[in-house]
């Protein structure tokens, strides 16, 4: 009889125990200090020198010198950290949020302010 | 007059209430899974968006026979609401239960056929139960007619602790819980795909579901029936069997037929047939 | 710590009796892999018993690649040469199951490895 | 002669997550005879190592599967590593077991629901995945990705875990055991569960080693057969004994991963506890030259990556051979003559996945 009743007693403590499931949106996950989420740029720092477009395994970041862009597919971006690893002014960051749905597949384009090279030169 | 109102306020609750059972089932067992579980109004939900879908159906008798299905388990419920004779109202529930069969060999989709071979097998478990549940009550009560059997009183039970057992042995297999849900079960990822069900698509699969509803009535009235002296009783021990159901269901995987077959027929024997047995020498 | 892999090459000729043999020892098939080179395509036959690797290879011309099926004595390798033959269009005759190209049944016909390393490099830059 | 129906099995059968596709000769609902197709997902996958450089293929090999994707990458780093003669850093080497371990776990685990599952254990699926969610969440603690984590790397490891959090996860590991034995109990012992794996899907010990099976399912036959074995990497130090079941059938390939669990928790155990200190990777200069068959052991059995270098930042040659692969044949087997309600458990109990196997 005890072997069909293997089940039982965790089902029953399960009924009194609150559910595991968390009800994203409404409540906001837990981060932790790793967590994946969206790669960042700070503009301001950003001097164009395009080795995250060189390194991106996967060609998720396009670096536009001429135009003066920074864009990055976040479709195609696997969120390695190789393009925050090789950055030489760091200013690139993981933000840490579960990125929304979206209809059409497209790159976000970032300009880079042209006045920040100068002011460092 | 007063049985035919009956009836019909029966036929009419049937949906409500079953409906409502369903959805406190499934937040039950969501919260034996540790899940969350969906809002308890969800099985009307799941059936008014059924009936809003494109009907597929495969030819010509498929969605036929699904409706007679309907007509005779509905018929059932009715006449046992009207207090009619309790033999009849089996009756009506299984030639029901064979037009759904009927309609699952129509479409010619082997999961399906597989699925009414085994619905046959389970009707073929069951049956025998609920037959001699109902002969058993005619020998406690002395009469298969329900409105006498409900104003008895005597309550059956007393005479019957084996038959209500085996009964509650074989509602497993009339709620089509674990672990004996071989046609078809709640949930579309078993072996048969959903067997029985396999090639029923929106008002049709609508129609299975309130044709199971009426199902669970049926059987959980006539767990009714044994306490039918005592209502509140009655109604008690109706939610506590109920409850074990989803408990059995939560802690027992589906087994294959021969064994449902085998233990069915043993419990009818011993506890249906023996209790009878020793009613019928101690009488 | 890395294992010590023992890779013998032979002939063509040679790769039944020796599959034959192999098998007989109580070896295990544990992979056939092709391999395209410049001038010819490098088969290996992989086999394992008790965590010994031993590897059978041999060359076979790049036109009209033909092999002789060793699936009737080891039965898993059909999967392996149909799998050659879909990726490189290598003809393996007497398969105890012929796929008939249709081992990866994508939109694709087979043999799908046709474009070299320098031709990929190119159409990158 | 009974009538002879062909039911089609898959590739989108719901029980069974992955598109394999079977013809099933059945007589009644008895199987005789099995026609297997795969290639509903060929990707190409090992053609992409002559547009991606030996560094980025690690990415590409990861992705190879969803479950055991870190091991995929340990493998084929550890091919290259051996072509170019690269000695890895003891740290980075414990770090790879750990990983690896946890992925065997959270595989495992995985496993154990959808086979429940498979045979109508609803609750006993919902309850081991359950568990398997504390696991992702380590590997999200560790290394930021859930599933797909991209830690390995030619030359070592990518993330470093501090000593602060090892001791932590010690106690992470300890609360999933405490939360993984009542369901453990469930699946050796249960009498439902018993019903529908005992005997089912019977591979003999001899059958085993002729068709190649591997993994669990060898393990399963008597096959005393684990490429941990081989000793690669930080298993130099941690001494690992294949678990051995001798019955052949669905429910010892049940038990073989019901005990790799403990198993693999308690190496992880061990690691934590001999992990060395020092660097996580070494720096990696020139490009591969030469060849290699790495071997390592992964959840579903022994997978082999064949590299071959010729000495620019492309390799020639990049090949997997998955243990679904290596396992199908033995599936062939093990179906004959069960009856339709075992096909489901049967080919669930190889752990296939059909990603792997089709690259």
């Amino acid at each position: 009889m005890s072997d069909i009743l293997k089940m039982f007693t965790t089902v029953i403590k399960s009924l009194f125990k609150k559910s595991t499931c968390r009800q994203y949106p409404f409540k906001k996950p837990v981060f932790f200090d790793r967590t994946k989420g969206h790669i960042q740029i700070d503009r301001e720092r950003c001097i164009l020198c395009s080795l995250c477009d060189k390194r991106c395994p996967t060609g998720a970041i396009n670096v536009d010198r001429n135009a003066r862009t920074w864009a990055i597919n976040s479709y195609k971006c696997i969120l390695c950290f190789r393009c925050v690893e090789v950055c030489p002014v760091t200013c690139l960051a993981m933000q840490q949020q579960y990125s929304a749905p979206e209809e059409i597949k497209k790159s976000e384009v970032v300009e880079i302010p042209a006045k920040a090279e100068k002011a460092k030169a | 007059m007063n049985a035919w109102i009956w009836g019909i306020v029966g036929i009419l609750l049937t949906p409500v209430v079953a409906g409502l059972v369903g959805g406190i089932d499934r937040v039950i067992t969501a919260k034996m899974q540790g899940r969350m579980g969906p809002p308890v109004l969800q099985p009307f939900y799941d059936v008014m968006k059924l009936f809003s879908k494109q009907n597929l159906v495969l030819n010509r008798f498929h969605h036929d026979l699904v409706i007679c299905s309907l007509i005779f388990t509905v018929a059932a419920v009715g006449l046992l609401f009207a207090g009619e004779n309790l033999l009849m109202c089996i009756f009506a529930l299984v030639v029901g239960n064979v037009f759904l069969v009927l309609a699952a060999y129509s479409t010619n989709s082997p999961y399906s056929m597989l699925g009414a071979d085994r619905e046959l097998l389970q009707m073929l478990a069951a049956e025998p139960m609920i037959l001699l549940a109902a002969v058993g009550i005619y020998m406690a009560t002395g009469t298969f007619d329900i409105n006498l059997i409900a104003s008895g009183t005597h309550s059956a039970i007393q005479y019957l602790p084996g038959v209500f057992f085996g009964l509650i042995y074989v509602l497993t297999i009339k709620l089509r819980k674990s672990p004996f849900d071989l046609s078809t079960s709640h949930h579309a990822h078993q072996e048969l795909v959903k067997g029985l069900s396999t090639e029923f698509a929106g008002p049709s699969l609508a129609l299975f579901e309130i044709i199971h509803w009426y199902e669970t009535v049926f059987v959980m009235a006539l767990i009714y029936l044994f306490f039918a002296s005592r209502p509140i009783v009655g109604i008690v021990a109706v939610l506590i069997v109920y409850f074990l159901e989803i408990l059995i269901d939560n802690i027992n995987a589906r087994v294959k037929w021969d064994l449902m077959l085998a233990s069915a027929w043993v419990i009818t024997l011993i506890f249906g047939l023996g209790n009878l047995m020793l009613l019928f020498i101690l009488k | 710590m890395f294992e010590d892999q023992e890779i013998v090459t032979i002939e063509r000729s040679e790769l039944i009796s020796r599959a034959q043999k192999i098998s007989k020892e109580g070896y295990r098939l544990v992979q056939i892999g092709c391999t395209k080179q410049s001038d010819h395509f490098q088969i290996d036959y992989t086999f394992d018993k008790e965590y010994r690797f031993y590897n059978l290879r041999l060359s076979i011309p790049l036109d009209h690649p033909t092999l002789p099926s060793i699936s009737h004595l080891i039965m898993p390798a059909f999967l392996y040469e149909n799998e050659m033959h879909d990726l490189f269009g290598i003809q393996v005759s007497d398969m105890i199951l012929d796929y008939q190209g249709k081992f990866y049944n994508i939109a694709k016909k087979a043999p799908f490895a046709t474009i070299s390393a320098a031709d990929t490099t190119t159409e990158k830059g | 002669m009974a009538k002879r129906t062909i039911v089609p099995f898959g590739p989108q059968h719901p029980v069974l997550p992955e598109p394999i596709h079977l013809d099933l000769v059945l007589e009644d609902e008895m199987v005789v005879d099995v026609l297997p197709s795969v290639g509903f997902i060929h990707r190409g996958l090992e053609l992409l190592c002559q547009k991606k450089s030996f560094q980025d293929m690690v990415f590409v090999a990861e992705r190879i599967c969803g479950i055991c994707s870190f091991i995929h990458g340990v493998g084929y780093c550890q091919g290259i590593e051996k072509v170019m003669n690269l000695d890895i850093p003891k740290r980075a080497q414990f770090l790879r077991v750990f990983w690896g371990e946890l992925s065997r776990v959270h595989s495992h685990l995985l496993w154990l629901g959808l086979a429940a599952d498979a045979i109508g254990f609803e609750s006993l699926f919902m309850h081991s995945w359950r568990v398997r969610e504390k696991v992702l969440a380590i590997f999200e603690e560790t290394t930021g990705g859930r599933v797909i984590f991209g830690a390995a790397k030619v030359g070592g490891v990518r993330i470093d875990i501090s000593q602060d959090k090892l001791d932590q996860l010690a106690i992470a590991l300890d609360e999933i055991q405490k939360e993984y034995e009542p369901l453990a109990k469930v699946f050796l012992e249960d009498y439902t569960v018993q019903h529908r794996w005992s005997e089912v899907g019977y591979l003999s010990k001899e059958d085993a080693h002729q068709l190649g099976a591997v993994g669990p399912t060898a393990r399963a036959s008597g096959l005393p057969q684990d490429m941990r074995k081989l000793r690669y990497g930080a298993y130099e130090d941690l001494e690992v004994e294949p678990i051995v079941e001798t019955a052949g059938d669905c429910y010892a390939r049940c038990v073989v991963r019901v005990k790799e669990i403990y198993q693999s928790l308690d190496l992880m155990r061990r690691v934590i506890h001999k992990i060395p200190a020092g660097e996580i990777e070494t720096k990696v200069t020139g490009f591969p030259q030469g060849e290699y068959f790495s071997r390592v052991e992964q959840p579903r059995g022994e997978v082999v990556y064949y590299v071959k270098g010729n000495g620019t930042k492309f390799l020639d040659r990049f090949r997997v051979r998955t243990p679904t692969f290596a396992n199908i044949p033995p599936l062939l087997q093990m179906l004959k003559g069960c009856t339709l309600a075992d096909v489901p458990a049967i080919v669930l109990s190889i752990d296939p996945c059909i990603s792997c196997t089709e690259r």
